[in-house]
């Protein structure tokens, strides 16, 4: 596969640019889907400039995370962002074993962001950072599940490679095994970025939200930082999803670019279906479903075994 | 800077002279506190710097292996020995510092009784470090389990403490017997006798450090002793327990102990870390997180021990290596954790987190190192326990790669398990945090919190900054000093080929760099947001309450609450029993919950065996008549038995009569929890 | 999935055309009132006496002006005006003005607050506060989130947390009750921030101006910088309002006629 | 048994001297015998003070049979305090609790004695104890807690998340579980009790119209009918009875399709959120062709309706309901056949029959678990003696029964309506009067607002003014019902919990 570092340094800016379009695209499916015209493909940006140009409070209770948590959430993001390989093209930061720190990165991210939201002694966040916490560790066994499977499909321990090496198109059952990883990554997506049917950005309900309950008492800039990480990430995990089904041997460069750039807006469009769709899982049966998914990454990584006749 | 064999000696000699003489000094001027209490803090602070000029060169290698016999014993300084010293040393020296605060307040003779025992346990750490035969070994660890059950008992006006300090001595003392039938039955040249004393070693050395169901002592005594001693047995005690099968288990196939620990280390990582969540003391927290971090170590360990069965040279060091580092990683953050739980303790006077809450007002630099601490043990980069669980992924992934279909299954569900443990740590640490220090107070107290003390202050921030170092000088870590240590321990160091520190050390460095690289975004970020907002008029307001005219501290959730969703997924492990007073009628007038999790080692293994001991015993206390000739009957009757016995099986008989002795030792321990 | 987009084909596209298009209004809709003083009789106090909420102010030498803050839209006045001087306009949904004398006299009207205008033209975040409202004002409001009116196609959005607002809307009259409520959600709001009075109740106590129980509407409180006048306000002189206030005229529609005099 | 109580119909007056007046403990006697063990409903209770001033409060109880179809008026005249009933008839505890905080009444044995509204005395209350009442703070309360270090609580309101009314909410929670609920109301009350008497004048029908402003019909039909009743010579004709029927059933259906559409909202199904918020809003346009506003205000008039209705809107109407029924019908459906949904709606926040019937409550809320209660059948009143919609029942109690009661009424009411509009004959019923009321009397007039039974009732003073009017909204019935759905439940179901009744704030604290 001929590499092209530009298009991994292009890959980079468009995810650092059109991160918050992805949030417009998926309001606009669902406007789509129910027959209204929705907010503007731009919205996002829109409220981000006016959110940077806002005072911001300060609660009374915080004793200082409250304040440091979006920044730090903020750098996790950003960091993690260096170690996809955007248009296949490998990172020039990859190592061995940055699918780690990859997500523990991510782990970072939640831990500030459920730190800041205790410190405001609300009942509210204390809430959404219960849930947030419970949900991320029963998710972390299938993402690694998943990592797994990568890590033996390509014979790599680093995250670029993993996920643009090619693939042995020919054996039917790693076909089908990437399938059922990349589901199990689309829905580690939706849990990691609280959407539906695991949570519900839209409703404005304290006592069912996750993610937003734990940032009810954010205001102006810092709250523009949690909704530029909260956009980062999104598009971190659908342009991951986005990788896994994109064989690196598709085609070059330039057109592995813009596969992938269209990948993810798909992906919203996708998301924004699934949305429509369904409605939002009871609580107490999540943690079921995540182990399923588990399961379900174990397979995947059993069919890739046998398909490749057990190794080399 | 080469220690001639001299100087060593001197050094070693000196050690424990300061040591000993320290705690005999402070013995005998008990009668003035103050007195005893500089004596022995000094002796005790001098004695642990001269330790690491010696620990450390030896660790580093930069001296040659020394052998010596002292008290006419022998003695062995090596690599292996220095590693293991040094976190002896290092939070010998914070807990020291620290105990000057924490003991603040304590008068008569007191203090003078706590700096005897915490020399002298110091003593025996560092002994059994250096331990060159049997002998001395079981010497030092008997030593270690007395002076530190005095030092657990030092609050024994508490019936808790008494009772926990009771439950750490049977501990020992059970260890202890294991260890003599290990080592009785490792030197018969007998071949049928290896694997029994390989088990008699594991459960041994097991019961120090932590392994599952025989960790049920654990969060008894950690929590009961004070906060001092609480963080040198978490941080330094319990790795002497892997030192000790290190160096002194008997020959075994790395196959076997591989999967052993493996398994071991699986179970506990899970278990200790489910048991975490749903406690409700902080000390206690703290200890079933050790018991997790030692699961992560013993799973480092298994899958290097599998690695080398495999010939497998990248997983054997990362996973050895990453074991090892797992062990320096969590003793500089769980002694600080604990320190810091001390200090929590002496601000507030209780230790259940449900009654905590807005302590970071009060101590803001502990609150920042608590979390800081917290985190890095969580596992989260840029934190120095993060470098440590990638390296035992990185084993594990090379188990997955390495095409052995066995090795791959057992190596990804030890990936998945860590990914598990890790995040429920997270969520353990979050509930840490969040319910002590953040939010606001939820019981109004009943007296002003001390302000923060520097006595105790001092030693939290160096072993804090000890954890940073840790993470600049990883590599050279991995690079210079582990594959040395691991080369020392007779279960590795005698494999065919030598470990490389190649492997992993290049992720080490990159891991490093990006660790900083966050330190520095988060600079930046912050910079960025003062200029932001540098113009603009902050205004304060409370926390949005929904417009509520009372708001209270009643209304934010509770260190139990936060964790009551996956304490509930995990019931079935926990035994959660909720004992309620239900809401009844339209009307209800008064109702109550409370929640207490059990530990289902006690739970499932030890309670069941100790009622069946107890039903026993209650039956057999029929044959005591109180007949003098019914007795002596009975001894003739055993007396021809073993004869028979003997000559049936050609067996030299002292070994038989042996066996019933760690039953006695169980007996005890699990007669232990009844005691009212 | 498939019967999702099935009934989504039944139903349609389904978001209005107004603006910039007018809206439906039912045919009997009483818009803004208008007093013709060369039909208005002297000395005839029929319609002062019908008035439930007093908002008709009779002025010595000139002819009474009619008070849309207050007005109740009931029509009563009409009724018994003996000289039908008293009329409702169908079409004329456009009744919001930026200072309480606009709503006496949209001539003499205020203009929006440019600061508004250029942070939040295209994102404007709303935290409504029912104080002591009927729920009709809230209802209709809420009706501008459904398909049909589909406020966020503007950027406007309502948020849970005040944190999160630019903007305070009140319904009700603020009962005595809800006062700390809504002087605490409003303290809660980061800065720059702003204030809407949406239907009669919040502009000046509307039918329960004269309660023991009530503050009689914002004005006293915390100066709105926009009224919509109703009880409930049709939520197209809602959103005609919002528009306006966001300085978004164009997407409003024509500007408001001036009264008949 | 004698007379002790005087039976009347619905929608009818009666001289208030005929209503017997009984000693406290009989009074008590008769109530305790005629909840307990004839199954009547505590329609109204309420207190009437002998003069504004002076000392002497006389408490007025109105019980109702779900079948017999009339209403039983008792009185009894109280000194300082009242004990309880409510140890023995749950159903009086809110009552009681009001009647405590209006006329400063000690009501010995209560056991939740606590402010409902947060309001200060009334006129007419005891005077001694006017002087001492306490400078109240909003939601300042002995709340029932939960003991245990590691339970807290979760204070939700009074601003809510969404576009909603003001409350104060209660959990006493451990973690996502919730032990109970109290919910603390108040934050509407706009005074409105206290602005009635005097009337009927230029102000009473705005107010009674916004008593709960989405019930607005059913309000001032209510009213209508007090009115009719107190002066003969006010009698509407058959057409502009039809006319507040037609204009009721529009309102149930606004309600009950806009309520489907918020549950579903609540549980994240996009779609049928978004038709049915659209939908909702057809049927109040469709209430807007008939008189000019949404919200029908000023449709009903004492005497009749006050707006024109021909043939020919009539027809306009009906093709328009026929229009907009499949869609609410396929909306409908679209939730009704999602698993997702039905997982979330079943077995959620389930209230007993038992509990239905001890506590009083009223409308879907109780027809939900199996309680058939429904005025327009058991006391019809206007139109409705002629025909009325099939009444609807659910048996589970839970929010799925909830949901799914009022889709069968939305059919029943869909059908009732084609049929009246499409037989609809008259040109012009427009009719309204001005009330000259009897004096001396009492009223009684009970509607079923789209919520369950409203209860107006009137005593008029000598000068032919209201001397007390009373209010009894169905979500004064209702609330505790919620209280009691949530016991034992998760908090994350306490929104479709809450939805699933929909409750009136203001009609509550009016």
């Amino acid at each position: 596969m001929p590499q092209n570092p530009f298009f991994w340094w292009a890959g980079l800016i468009t995810a650092l640019l059109l991160a918050p379009l992805l949030p417009g695209v998926i309001n606009k499916t669902k406007a789509c889907f129910v027959g209204r015209q929705g907010p503007s493909l731009l919205q996002p940006y829109y409220n981000l400039h006016k959110l940077f140009r806002k005072d911001c409070i300060r609660s009374s209770t915080s004793c200082g995370p409250l304040a440091w948590a979006p920044g730090l959430e903020l750098s996790a993001l950003l960091l993690a962002l260096l170690f996809l390989p955007y248009a296949n093209q490998l990172s020039p930061f990859a190592f061995t074993g940055d699918a780690f720190l990859f997500a523990y990165l991510l782990g970072l991210g939640r831990f500030a962001l459920v730190i800041g939201a205790m410190d405001t002694g609300s009942s509210f966040e204390g809430m959404g950072a219960s849930r947030e916490v419970q949900f991320a560790a029963l998710t972390e066994g299938a993402f690694f599940a998943v990592i797994g499977f990568l890590a033996f499909a390509s014979r790599s321990l680093n995250l670029s490679e993993m996920l643009s090496c090619p693939l042995p198109a020919n054996v039917p059952t790693v076909i089908a095994a990437v399938i059922l990883a990349a589901g199990i990554a689309f829905i580690v997506m939706l849990v990691e970025n609280s959407r539906v049917p695991f949570d519900d950005p839209e409703t404005h309900l304290e006592l069912t939200m996750i993610h937003e309950a734990m940032i009810l008492d954010y205001s102006g800039p810092d709250l523009g930082f949690i909704l530029y990480s909260a956009a980062l990430k999104l598009w971190l995990m659908t342009a991951l999803v986005v990788l896994m089904l994109l064989p690196g041997d598709l085609a070059s460069a330039p057109v592995l670019f813009i596969l992938h750039l269209l990948g993810v807006l798909l992906g919203g469009i996708v998301i924004g279906a699934v949305e429509a769709v369904s409605a939002r899982f009871r609580f107490l049966k999540l943690p079921q479903f995540l182990l399923g998914a588990l399961c379900t990454a174990l397979i995947a990584l059993a069919l890739t075994v046998i398909g490749t006749g057990g190794g080399r | 800077m080469l220690l001639s064999a001299l100087s060593c000696f001197i050094l070693f000699a000196a050690v424990l002279f300061l040591l000993f003489f320290g705690a005999v000094w402070s013995w005998f001027s008990r009668r003035r506190p103050e007195r005893a209490k500089w004596l022995g803090a000094l002796s005790a602070m001098l004695g642990c710097c001269a330790g690491t000029v010696l620990a450390l060169p030896a660790a580093a290698q930069w001296v040659p292996a020394q052998h010596f016999a002292f008290l006419g014993l022998h003695w062995q300084i090596d690599a292996l020995a220095g590693f293991f010293m040094l976190p002896v040393l290092l939070l010998g020296l914070a807990a020291a510092g620290h105990s000057l605060g924490y003991l603040q307040g304590h008068g008569g003779q007191r203090q003078g009784t706590y700096w005897f025992f915490f020399n002298l346990t110091l003593l025996a750490m560092l002994l059994v470090c250096a331990a060159a035969t049997y002998i001395e070994l079981l010497l030092a660890w008997e030593l270690m389990g007395v002076m530190s059950f005095a030092l657990v008992a030092f609050s024994f006006q508490e019936q808790e403490t008494r009772h926990a300090a009771w439950v750490y001595l049977l501990a020992c003392h059970a260890g202890a017997v294991f260890l003599i039938l290990m080592f009785v039955l490792a030197g018969n040249p007998n071949p049928g006798y290896a694997g029994t004393a390989v088990a008699c070693g594991l459960l041994g050395f097991g019961l120090k450090a932590g392994f599952p169901i025989l960790h049920v002592w654990l969060p008894e005594a950690h929590p009961a002793a004070p906060a001092p001693v609480s963080a040198i047995m978490s941080a330094a005690m319990l790795n002497l327990g892997i030192y000790g099968i290190l160096r002194f288990l008997p020959p075994v196939s790395p196959g076997l102990l591989g999967w052993l620990l493996l398994g071991l280390g699986l179970s506990g990582a899970l278990l200790g870390i489910v048991l975490a969540l749903a406690q409700v003391n902080l000390k206690r927290l703290l200890a079933y997180s050790s018991i997790e971090n030692m699961g992560i170590a013993f799973l480092g360990l298994g899958l290097g021990f599998l690695g080398l069965s495999q010939q497998n040279a990248a997983m054997a060091v990362c996973g050895l290596g990453g074991g090892l580092l797992h062990l320096w990683n969590h003793a500089l953050l769980k002694g600080t954790l604990f320190l810091l739980a001390g200090a929590v303790f002496k601000s507030t006077g209780t230790l259940i987190i449900d009654k905590m809450g807005g302590l970071g007002k009060d101590l803001p630099v502990s609150k920042n190192l608590f979390i800081a601490n917290a985190a890095a043990l969580s596992g989260l980069p840029p934190g120095n326990a993060f470098l440590s669980e990638i390296m035992i992924y990185l084993a594990a992934f090379q188990g997955v790669l390495s095409g052995n279909h066995v090795i791959l299954a057992a190596a990804i569900i030890a990936a998945v398990g860590l990914a598990l443990s890790g995040g429920l740590a997270a969520a353990a640490f979050c509930k840490a945090s969040a319910a002590v220090f953040l939010g606001a107070a939820r019981n109004p107290r009943n007296h002003e919190p001390h302000p923060e003390c520097r006595l105790m202050l001092g030693p939290e921030l160096f072993l804090s900054l000890l954890a940073l170092a840790s993470v600049i000088f990883a590599p050279w870590l991995w690079e210079n000093i582990l594959p040395g240590v691991l080369q020392q321990s007779p279960l590795i160091g005698g494999g065919s080929w030598p470990l490389s520190a190649e492997h992993g050390s290049q992720t080490l460095s990159a891991v490093r760099n990006f660790s900083f690289a966050i330190i520095a975004l988060i600079a930046v970020l912050g910079f960025l947001r003062h200029r932001q907002l540098r113009r603009k008029v902050l205004d304060t307001g409370c926390t949005w309450d929904c417009g509520y005219a009372l708001p209270t501290a009643r209304m934010q959730y509770t260190g139990t609450a936060f964790t009551q969703p996956l304490s509930d997924y995990f019931r079935l492990t926990l035994g959660r029993h909720r004992s309620t007073v239900p809401v009844q009628g339209y009307f209800p007038q008064e109702a109550a919950v409370h929640i207490t999790a059990s530990d289902p080692g006690d739970r499932l293994v030890w309670h069941p065996l100790s009622r069946f001991t107890a039903r026993i015993a209650d039956k057999t206390r029929r044959i005591q008549s109180g007949y003098l000739h019914l007795y002596i009957l009975m001894i003739l009757i055993a007396l021809i038995a073993m004869l028979i016995y003997a000559v049936a099986s050609s067996l030299p008989p002292a070994a038989a009569p042996e066996p019933a002795l760690p039953a006695a030792g169980q007996l005890h321990q699990n007669a232990a929890p009844l005691q009212p | 999935m498939f019967t999702v987009l099935k009934a989504r084909l039944k139903q349609g596209y389904r978001t209005g055309k107004f603006p910039p298009a007018p809206p439906n209004l039912p045919e009997k809709f009483q818009g803004r009132p208008a007093l013709a003083a060369s039909q208005c009789r002297q000395g005839c106090r029929a319609c002062l006496e019908v008035c439930p909420s007093a908002a008709i102010v009779p002025s010595e030498g000139r002819p009474a002006r009619i008070d849309t803050g207050r007005c109740l839209f009931c029509g009563e006045c009409a009724a018994v005006c003996p000289g039908e001087a008293i009329r409702f306009d169908p079409a004329e949904y456009r009744l919001s003005a930026f200072s309480r004398q606009g709503l006496l006299d949209p001539q003499q009207d205020s203009v929006p607050p440019a600061a508004l205008q250029k942070l939040c033209r295209r994102s404007l975040s709303i935290r409504q506060v029912s104080a002591g409202g009927c729920a009709a004002c809230e209802l209709d409001f809420n009706v501008l989130n459904t398909l049909a009116w589909d406020l966020s196609r503007f950027g406007i959005s309502v948020t849970a947390s005040p944190r999160h607002a630019d903007c305070l809307l009140i319904t009700g009259p603020v009962s005595r009750n809800m006062l700390i409520g809504l002087q605490k959600t409003y303290a809660a709001m980061p800065r720059p921030k702003w204030v809407i009075a949406c239907g009669a109740c919040a502009i000046s106590g509307g039918i329960y101006r004269d309660s023991s129980e009530c503050c009689g509407g914002m004005e006293e409180i915390i100066k709105p910088d926009l009224y919509i006048p109703g009880c409930p306000p049709h939520p197209a002189s809602i959103l005609d309002g919002l528009l306006r206030l966001l300085g978004r005229d164009r997407d409003a529609g024509p500007a408001p006629l001036p009264p008949k005099s | 048994m004698t007379a002790t109580t005087l039976t009347i119909n619905n929608a009818t007056a009666a001289p208030l001297q005929e209503v017997p007046s009984l000693p406290v403990n009989d009074f008590r006697d008769t109530l305790q015998e005629l909840v307990q063990q004839q199954e009547h409903r505590v329609s109204a209770f309420f207190g009437l003070p002998a003069s504004p001033a002076g000392r002497g409060l006389e408490l007025v109880a109105v019980l109702s049979h779900p079948e017999a179809g009339k209403c039983e008026l008792v009185r009894t005249a109280v000194q300082d305090s009242f004990p309880s009933l409510t140890p023995d008839c749950p159903a009086f505890h809110w009552f009681e609790r009001e009647l405590a905080e209006q006329y400063c009444l000690e009501i010995p044995g209560h056991p939740w004695l606590k402010p409902i509204r947060f309001q200060p005395p009334l006129p007419g209350a005891c005077s001694r104890k006017t002087a001492t009442a306490p400078n109240l703070t909003v939601g300042d309360t002995n709340y029932f807690t939960l003991a245990g270090e590691a339970c807290h609580e979760v204070a939700v309101g009074p601003v809510h998340a969404g576009v909603i009314e003001p409350g104060h909410f209660r959990f006493q929670c451990l973690g996502e579980d919730v032990y109970s609920l109290e919910i603390s109301l108040g934050y509407q009350h706009r005074g409105l009790e206290k602005m009635l008497p005097g009337g009927p004048d230029r102000r009473t029908l705005p107010l009674i119209a916004t008593a709960s402003g989405d019930s607005s019909i059913a309000s001032t039909t209510a009213y209508a009918q007090l009115c009719e009743s107190l002066d003969p010579g006010l009698q509407p004709e058959s057409g502009a009875l039809l006319l507040r029927g037609i204009a009721a059933e529009l309102e149930r259906l606004a309600n009950h399709v806009g309520d489907l559409g918020a549950l579903a909202g609540d549980v994240a199904f996009l779609t049928t959120a978004a038709f049915c918020g659209r939908l909702r809003g057809e049927f109040l346009n469709m209430t807007a062709e008939i008189c000019g506003n949404r919200f029908g205000r000023n449709l009903v008039c004492p005497g009749g309706v006050n707006m024109t209705f021909t043939p020919a809107q009539a027809g306009k109407i009906l093709a328009w309901l026929q229009r907009v029924l499949p869609e609410v019908e396929n909306a409908l459906e679209l939730m009704f056949e999602s698993a997702t949904v039905l997982d979330r709606f079943e077995g959620t926040g389930t209230v007993s029959k038992a509990a239905a019937l001890e506590l009083g409550l009223v409308g879907p809320a109780a027809r939900a678990c199996g309680v058939a209660l429904d005025l327009r059948h058991s006391h019809p009143y206007g139109c409705y003696k002629v025909s009325a919609p099939a009444l609807a029942a659910g048996t589970s109690g839970d929010v799925l029964a909830r949901a799914w009661l009022r889709r069968q009424e939305i059919a029943a009411s869909a059908a009732w309506l084609q049929k009246q509009l499409a037989g609809w004959q008259k040109e012009n019923c427009r009719h309204r009067g001005t009330p000259r009321l009897a004096p001396g009397m009492i009223a009684v007039s009970m509607v079923e607002a789209w919520r369950g039974e409203m209860c107006h009732v009137a005593v008029t003073a000598a000068d032919g003014t209201f001397r007390r009017y009373k209010i009894v909204d169905p979500s004064f019935h209702n609330w505790f019902g919620l209280a009691m759905a949530m016991r034992g439940e998760q908090i994350s179901h306490f929104p479709i919990c809450n939805k699933s009744f929909n409750l009136s704030y203001c009609g509550h604290d009016l």
